[in-house]
């Protein structure tokens, strides 16, 4: 008989391991156990799960074991990918850190120093109202120049643009070598 | 000053050389402690004297000592020499304060939050001792199409700024050398990184390390692409990236978030 | 009463998560139920993963619900993961504390409290997400304030900051107290 924490050791290390579980694997990991009782264990949880009831199955794929989500519940697990909160990516994110820290700025500004075509992103980012038109800039072409709003400082608590952290407090946090210069010990002067 | 991890007041008796102090309060925590002294009376001459000690072992050793140990130790020297005043009588009304009392303050202060370090360290850590399911989950793996992380913090900001700040000067250091690749050399890089890998991130195709042409001549690929009906161009959710996928044989192609 | 899928539905979401899923989001997600019987049903499937028996625990962390491996499983997991699990230095810890327990609070104050420089640290621990900035102190200086993130309650499996451990009273470590107008917990900023 395999001990119930056996049972429950196997239950952990499928449940934390992202892709499917084999017997061979786990007798590896667990080398002080007997394979057959491992086995065993896999069974017993097996079974417990199949008895239903639960949010969760443990389901044999790809020569393993996976716990996965019951298959019932997959249109309440979609709502869950939906309700998820507004995702930046590396391209929006650049160009939202370039307008915040070099406004009012064009498009041209902007493709100038990221290096790629940035229209989408801006227009996205105008979409969502993270950033707002201020007018047009005085030269030829007119082209538009670009802030951020009020929904921007939202997103990340800032009380007004004055609050957005400059790139030299950041660079402050860490010199490259703080002790570069360190003075000598005045220890001579000091009797002790 | 920077110790390793989880040290406790069991590894204390070991801790004899400077560099696994913390700083000049943890040093004099660990000098009051050993020495079964009571902090709020602390015998200032001797405590000195035993800090200074550490001092010059350190510089035996050759080792670095911190600013703060230095600042710490004229300090000490300093209250000494107030201790050993006597006490004028200036203002007469208010009791002089003990020329000790703000480093007991401090000394208290900082024994509170390191046991409250402790008792954090001592806590199921998340990666250490419980761990969760971090990652998406197979069911979902087929559900989206998922981009970086979803909260995005102020440091965040300013780290993509620095980024691109640091991109424009190594760009301009390489501007000179071009890679004289063709645009129709590009597509068919492009399209043949879209067959292996059915859909490809905008981008993933520009990358830091290209130079300035051949990021226009990516970008003007991608366009030909695009204007050929070869490639369908869309973009995620909210402030999504923007996906190239191949374009499905009957359909048009989708202009969505197409590059303006 | 709660019907007994909601519970089962209930914990498919919070397994699928990657991150803790609280009430509130829940109620989103779950519209058409009512927010109490939800609340039953979390409270109902905490009672059965309580019971224990089972390689997973619900620990309520962060503001919401989450699955974690049991502790005393760690050694087994790192085995399969082979990874050596987080490592704090005792700089790391003592600077999170501080800002756990004095947020918002400036880098000048985390040093005063810690007597030594602590940008380098404060720099690493914005990196790993722990701690965040919340804006600028509206002092001379304007200095940037910090604070815990989410992060922070995930990785010490906090419910909310209220349930950080008490700090020591001061008055323990003597009997005769000098000190009696040491401020209490919520601290008054230290104004180096």
């Amino acid at each position: 008989m395999p001990s119930k924490s056996l049972k429950t050791i196997v239950e952990s290390l499928i449940f934390v391991h992202d892709q499917p579980l084999s017997l061979d694997r786990l007798a590896l990991i667990l080398e002080e156990h007997e394979r057959a009782d491992i086995r065993l264990a896999l069974e017993e949880l097996a079974r417990e799960y199949a008895a239903g009831g639960r949010g969760i199955v443990l389901a044999q794929v790809a020569g393993g074991y996976q716990l996965r989500s019951r298959p019932e519940h997959a249109d309440y697990i979609r709502r869950l990918t939906k309700s998820k909160g507004v995702k930046f990516s590396q391209s929006a994110l650049e160009t939202l850190s370039i307008v915040a820290y070099r406004q009012p700025v064009t498009r041209a500004e902007v493709e100038y120093l990221r290096g790629v075509d940035s229209g989408g992103v801006l227009k996205s980012l105008l979409e969502k109202k993270l950033l707002r038109i201020l007018g047009k800039k005085d030269v030829p072409g007119k082209p538009l120049i670009y802030g951020t709003s009020r929904e921007f400082l939202e997103l990340f608590g800032l009380k007004d643009l004055a609050s957005l952290p400059t790139l030299k407090e950041i660079q402050e946090l860490a010199p490259p070598d703080p002790f570069a210069d360190q003075p000598e010990l005045p220890l001579e002067a000091v009797e002790s | 000053m920077q110790s390793n991890l989880f040290s406790d007041a069991l590894e204390d008796a070991y801790r004899v050389q400077i560099e696994e102090f913390e700083g000049p309060l943890d040093l004099l925590l660990h000098l009051i402690k050993k020495n079964e002294l009571d902090i709020y009376n602390i015998p200032i001459a001797a405590i000195t004297r035993q800090y200074l000690e550490y001092m010059e072992i350190l510089k035996e050793l050759n080792l670095d000592i911190a600013g703060e140990f230095l600042v710490m130790a004229a300090t000490l020297l300093q209250i000494k020499s107030r201790m050993l005043l006597p006490v004028e009588s200036e203002d007469e009304e208010a009791e002089p304060e003990d020329p000790r009392a703000e480093l007991v303050r401090r000394l208290l202060e900082y024994q509170r939050y390191r046991d409250a370090s402790q008792q954090l360290s001592s806590r199921h850590l998340l990666g250490r001792d419980v761990f969760a399911r971090k990652f998406a989950s197979a069911e979902l793996a087929d559900l989206e199409q998922t981009e970086e992380p979803a909260d995005v913090e102020l440091f965040e900001l300013i780290e993509a700024f620095r980024r691109v700040l640091a991109r424009v000067s190594v760009e301009t250091f390489h501007d000179v050398i071009t890679d004289g690749i063709s645009i129709a050399d590009r597509i068919g890089e492009v399209l043949s990184l879209l067959h292996a890998q059915k859909t490809l991130r905008f981008d993933a195709l520009f990358s830091e390390r290209m130079t300035r042409d051949l990021l226009v001549v990516t970008f003007l690929s991608i366009l030909e692409l695009c204007k050929l009906h070869l490639i369908k161009i869309t973009q995620g959710e909210c402030l999504g990236s923007i996906w190239l996928a191949l374009n499905a044989q009957d359909e048009d192609a989708e202009g969505d978030g197409a590059p303006a």
